[in-house]
């Protein structure tokens, strides 16, 4: 494999920054909560369910907690309360929560041991529930041969659950690996999981616990159909990303987006939020095994991709120190990067293959996920196809892990059959006819692939020692990733944040925390 | 309107003059084979080819196949009855429009956002903010703008609100996600928002994004409408012709 | 014929059930700019589609410009009114084939050209040549073949003389080149001459190359024709089932 | 520059096996002439035009010199002697050679010295008319800055010349440096040139005296308006090699498709007549610094590309010393090859990449000719482009000279204003994008590529020395060249060689057979 150099010793230096700035942050994830992390806890203990305007049950328990002040005891307090006072389940628990005449307000009553006591066996169901479906996965995967690198990845994005479904089997016909379901553009801002199977979104599919289950059944007779293991993904993001991270994980997903800080930045929500989010986020992906993706790709569309490409490999270590820190393992972080310089620089092909060989060479037991040319796609299809087609060069040559495929239409609108047909076409002509490119070629030392290698990771040191000085709050402050500036108290969400009581103790929590 | 040839009734160009020469894909639920081959030759026929050739035919889910067509098209489009309304704005110089600005007397005040659920901002940072787009500077960078970008996402009813408060002359309406016309529901929405309050006049309104031109502006109400590849000196100029004409010569 | 589906009303199917997307290229001649967007969504509106998006305009040659458009197609096409004719017969083994021909009592000979100036031998040396294609060898393979591959641009006389010096039962063209239809007239002159010889029904007539069908063969007053993919084993089993039908049992 | 490993041993050992191939059928071409051969004469002389039944009047002229029997005292013979007994110009011998009532039988009246020197001055004015035109073309060329390689060259072929003219000047808008006008399928049969400005041919357009001017015009426009030399190219082949090639060089042609055996093999002329019609050509191509593309290309879409890499190879160093016999240089030698290998198969690109490399390493001063893909295109235009894209990479990577860009439409049509103006597009972009790939990479020692290097180069080697033993004529006798199998006296126009006579001698051959 064509390599290009890279000094450990910096290397070492980025992940002890990245390291620094994640415990930094970790203080104050671990004496927070939010209303969408509580919501997932309920939900992990069994409650679930809408109210007759379509309101979640886990909202309104939630919200009442927040309204009432009481939110930093933590949901499980206030269930292990009700089951103690006479609540028949879990649900019935949480519907006394939401709707009880009564206020609670956590006090008196049972001690606190009782309530952990009496949530224990939920907690222990809570962890079967997730350990059963990854055993599920395990066991499906095991029966197919494993997928070689790079595995295609594709989206549907019909905005209906049932057509999304189609165009999934007709992906897997494709040769597609690795099925997202795109979501509605509302969806990441909306404070509530959608519920139920849904057929109206724009710009993709509402992520709801039900089209997970039916995209999960198309994807799995696809697998059995083309006798190759389809994994499903969806986004694990916005302000419900904890919530969705734990459906996916009991809906047996394979992957999820997911990143510690694309909210703030992409979504405007508040960094407070999405930081002790991503954290309850992670760790139900943790246990379910679920391989993340993160979106540092997303630097490069707001950024311009030859100055910007130090902030992704920044990035990547800070996801990394995150995401170690809520237990996923380096084997399951799909660190993203992208091939996002415009094309008609002179040489920009040299620089993406230093860029990709370097990530590689960084991360190297990471299933990194690499994202197409979406930015300098103009809606001439047939040249945006050939630029997609260098995009799978490097990927072979670089033996990227994950690569989410180019679309010809990317300019123009939300992939169709057609375009996803000839996209995984193209991708597997260039895997077959270049598949030993990687392993045949050298750069020459001191040449312009070296070089460039060299120099982004210096900038990356840089930055890194610069965010570990001002602090991640801070140097998002000044738009340090993909040229976005959000400050602390600002974007959504920041209401559902709450400091945690003393008392805040959460029996699955403390499970999913004993991992690692 | 100029008129760009002498000959106005157009036909498709391929390998001959008046070839009529088009392209087409699509797929059909139909698997491939010989009445699948038929199928899409009718199909072209019906879009006004005549020997459609089918240059391939595969299946690309099962059921479905997609098609390669090429035929000469019987169509033709007449561009002497084509009378598209454009910006007649000429281009100025910074420093013309800087000047003009200086004599108004008063900076003019832009808000800009990507509204609804739209979180495109590459778009309307392009415009409004200091680093502009192509090497162009953004309005913000021009002495004489005071320009508010909201940024993304915004809510019709925030940006109006904000709008009044800066006591804006000018609302930037950025829009990218197009599907199924959520663009032209919510520019619509912002129309008649304004409309209701009573707004209306108050703001000369500016939509754009990459599926946006001056026509379709006008047809949802808008004042003017830009589309891809659009300066930020383009926008000024159009807004110093609004609010600065040469003429003016106020305090 | 076989029907496919139960729905036999087709649209093109591109993001949801029945939307009617179906992409076009083409090039106009008019620059681009705004009237040439508005031309090209006429021109693609004039083909039925609905909603037009002109996702590309680009300077092709001077004057000229090259579209990419996208559209709701609003035709159909009903595949249960399509009957195709369609060769029936079924793949045979080469044993069998080589049995029905034994029994037949004589090989068959088949005398096969590219006609005309056409010099694409590549399909009928598949079809006759040893070699074959894809694996499958060719006519010259089997024992009960006699197969004379005249090569190319063989003149439509010099190949009726030579099929009648052979006593060829079938006559093989390949056509390639289809510019302005020349393997049509190509084809209809071969036809011709031979029942103006009197010779029309001593041969089956095979047409084959990548732009023919069984259809336009027939038309064209050939027996059988042969597209893109066929393989020399359909062609045996095609002429087996002419000249040694199972039933046959003569010596 | 990635090298492949070449063993120049071997190398000398091709070259010296290839002269000797030559050498044998020297010998044959230097006693023997043909009609096409001695009509090219007299149009050099000055002969042109056509009776009333468009048959040209050269035609005429050497036509009844065969019937007659008389053709191996060559055409130039004649014209003397109807000089020197009376006729007032060459024009008037001409055409008294063609309809003067009675039969010259060459004998008797004027000295063969007689003849040599009443025709040594027409000789002269024809060297002045070809040098004027190579001076012309130098002169303009020189005008603008040089064009880089690999040259992109692309053909029109709408059948009708004024249409060609449009379409080359979009072409030279699109990008394209080298414009080809492809011929009417059936002209390489005809054994006379048309005649004027022509407006219908199958499959491309008549190659004629006048087309040629037509395209020169707009071409000499367009190269006036894009501020870069736009060459244009044609074909020398077919029964009139000769005569287009001395069209050619008066209308200030760059290029021309000319081969020493494309016509025996694709076209089932005679060996005899084509060998020595190529010669002929090739004396003119030489005085007029032509530069020649020869077409081992075409061997891969009858015979397998991996299989027949090495005939490619055998045949180039065969067409470059049949070359250097008729006095071109190497630098005008653009020795034709193909990236034609069965995209699906695995590693088909490095094989390819083997090949180009090689190719340049083994000609490294010959303006090598590079042709796309064709043989595995189909319908699927957009996978077509693709597949046009990895050509244009290795292209770059390799530096090739000349590159024939590859259209999307191959399989379907003659490349259309938009099919060309794409593949421009696309092709640029990769020139661009991936501009110093070369220098960057090195190819690993004992690699899959510098393996197939070596092979194909050992083949080529095997089959030059089968070739010298057995002949050329046997060699192509039993397919060793694209699979195709041609007899000595089969194929067409073998009525029109003759076998020269001890008094042939042409004054203007001799002048160009001085050089070099
Ligand atoms: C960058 C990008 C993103 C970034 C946006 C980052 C950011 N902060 O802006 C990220 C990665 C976050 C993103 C996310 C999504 N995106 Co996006 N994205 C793009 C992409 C690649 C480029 C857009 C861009 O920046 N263009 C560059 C700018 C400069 O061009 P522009 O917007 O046209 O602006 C110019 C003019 O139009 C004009 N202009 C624009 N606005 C205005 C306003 C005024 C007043 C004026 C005067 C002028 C003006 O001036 C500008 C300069 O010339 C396009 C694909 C493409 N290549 O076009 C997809 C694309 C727009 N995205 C798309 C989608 C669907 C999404 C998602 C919804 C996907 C999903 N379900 O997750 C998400 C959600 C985001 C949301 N809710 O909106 C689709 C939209 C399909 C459609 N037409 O409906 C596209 C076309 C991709 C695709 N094929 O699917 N995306
Ligand atoms: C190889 C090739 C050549 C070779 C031919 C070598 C040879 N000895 O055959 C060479 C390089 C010489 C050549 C030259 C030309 N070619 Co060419 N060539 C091609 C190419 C690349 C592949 C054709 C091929 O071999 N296909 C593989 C065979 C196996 O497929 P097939 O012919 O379809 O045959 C199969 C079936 O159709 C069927 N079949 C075919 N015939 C028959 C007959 C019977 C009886 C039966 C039962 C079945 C059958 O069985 C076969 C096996 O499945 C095509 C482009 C393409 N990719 O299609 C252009 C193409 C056919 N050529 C074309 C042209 C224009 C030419 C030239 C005229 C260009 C020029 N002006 O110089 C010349 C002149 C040749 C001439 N006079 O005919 C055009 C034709 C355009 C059109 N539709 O009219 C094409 C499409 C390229 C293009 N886009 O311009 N060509
Ligand atoms: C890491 C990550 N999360 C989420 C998303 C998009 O999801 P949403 O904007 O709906 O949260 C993206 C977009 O590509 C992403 O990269
Ligand atoms: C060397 C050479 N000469 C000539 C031709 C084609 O010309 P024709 O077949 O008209 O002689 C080709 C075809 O590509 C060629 O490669």
């Amino acid at each position: 494999m064509a390599n290009v150099p890279v000094d450990v010793e910096k290397v070492a230096r980025c992940r002890a920054l990245a390291r620094e700035i994640a415990t930094d942050v970790q203080a104050y994830i671990d004496t927070h909560t939010s209303v969408g992390a509580e919501r997932t806890m309920l939900r992990a203990y069994g409650a679930d369910g809408v109210d007759d305007r379509g309101a979640p049950l886990v909202n309104l328990a939630v919200d009442r907690l927040r309204d009432n002040g009481v939110l930093g005891l933590g949901a499980a307090h206030f269930m292990g309360r009700k089951l103690l006072l006479g609540a028949s389940s879990v649900q019935d628990a949480a519907e006394r929560m939401a709707f009880a005449p009564e206020t609670d307000r956590g006090e008196g009553g049972p001690s606190d041991a009782e309530v952990r006591a009496v949530l224990e066996p939920f907690a222990k169901a809570a962890l079967t529930r997730i350990d059963d479906a990854r055993d599920a996965r395990d066991a499906l995967k095991a029966s197919f041969a494993a997928t070689p690198t790079p595995q295609k990845y594709v989206i549907v994005a019909t905005g209906n659950i049932y057509d999304d479904a189609l165009q999934a089997k007709a992906a897997a016909f494709g040769g597609a690996d690795i099925v997202a379901v795109i979501r509605a553009t509302a969806q990441s801002l909306l404070d509530y999981v959608p519920f139920g199977a849904t057929t109206e979104g724009y710009g993709g599919t509402f992520a709801t616990q039900e089209n997970f289950k039916i995209i999960r059944r198309a994807t799995d007779e696809a697998s059995a159909k083309e006798k190759r293991y389809i994994q499903q993904t969806n986004y694990s993001s916005g302000l419900c990303m904890a919530e969705i991270a734990w459906m996916a994980a009991v809906e047996r997903l394979d992957m999820l987006l997911n990143d510690a800080m694309y909210g703030i930045l992409f979504r405007d929500i508040n960094m407070c939020r999405n930081f002790v989010d991503q954290y309850f986020a992670r760790r139900f992906i943790a246990r379910a095994g679920i391989t993340i993706n993160t979106g540092e790709d997303n630097y490069l569309t707001t950024a311009d991709a030859v100055d910007g490409a130090h902030t992704v490999i920044a990035s990547q270590f800070i996801n990394e120190a995150f995401a170690l820190r809520a237990g996923v393992k380096e084997e399951k972080m799909g660190l993203g990067h992208a091939y996002e310089i415009n094309p008609w620089i002179e040489d920009s092909f040299l620089m993406e293959i230093a860029q990709a060989q370097l990530i590689r060479q960084l991360f190297p037991v990471h299933p990194i996920k690499w994202m197409p040319p979406t930015k300098h796609k103009t809606g001439d299809i047939f040249q945006s196809h050939v630029h997609d087609a260098m995009f799978n060069l490097v990927g072979i040559a670089t033996n990227q892990s994950i690569e989410l495929l180019g679309m010809f239409s990317e300019a123009v609108h939300n992939p169709m059959l057609m375009d996803r047909y000839l996209s995984l076409k193209a991708t597997k002509y260039m895997f077959t006819t270049a598949k030993h490119l990687g392993e045949e070629i050298e750069f020459k030392k001191d040449g312009r692939i070296a070089k460039r290698a060299i120099q982004v990771l210096d900038e990356a040191l840089e930055l890194l020692a610069q965010v570990q000085t001002e602090t991640i709050w801070d140097a998002i402050g000044r738009g340090a990733f993909g040229d976005i500036k959000r400050t602390r108290t600002g974007g959504k969400g920041y209401k559902g944040v709450a400091e945690r009581d003393a008392r805040y103790h959460d029996p699955l929590l403390a499970l999913l925390e004993a991992d690692k | 309107m100029k008129v760009d040839t002498t000959e106005h009734v157009l036909r498709a160009y391929g390998d001959r003059h008046g070839d009529g020469m088009v392209q087409m894909s699509f797929v059909l639920e139909i698997p491939p084979g010989a009445r699948a081959r038929e199928a899409a030759k009718r199909f072209a026929e019906a879009h006004g080819l005549s020997e459609p050739l089918v240059a391939t035919q595969e299946l690309c889910a099962e059921g479905f196949t997609y098609f390669v067509v090429y035929g000469h098209s019987k169509h033709t489009v007449d561009v002497s009855k084509i009378e598209v309304p454009e910006i007649s704005t000429e281009p100025l110089s910074r420093e013309e429009i800087e000047t003009r600005i200086k004599k108004r007397g008063k900076k003019i005040v832009v808000v800009g956002a990507c509204t609804g659920s739209d979180a495109h901002t590459v778009g309307i940072d392009a415009i409004l903010n200091y680093k502009g787009f192509a090497g162009d500077k953004g309005l913000e960078s021009y002495k004489g703008f005071d320009a508010h970008n909201l940024g993304a996402q915004v809510e019709n009813d925030e940006l109006v609100t904000r709008a009044v408060a800066l006591s804006a002359e000018a609302i930037l309406v950025s829009q990218v996600i197009t599907q199924r016309n959520c663009h032209k529901e919510n520019a619509i929405a912002l129309v008649d928002l304004l409309t209701k309050k009573g707004l209306r006049d108050r703001f000369v309104l500016l939509f754009g994004g990459p599926r946006i031109d001056h026509k379709l502006a006008l047809e949802l109400g808008f004042d003017a409408g830009f589309g891809p590849g659009t300066k930020p000196s383009d926008v000024a100029a159009f807004l110093v012709e609004k609010f600065a004409p040469p003429s003016v010569e106020v305090a």
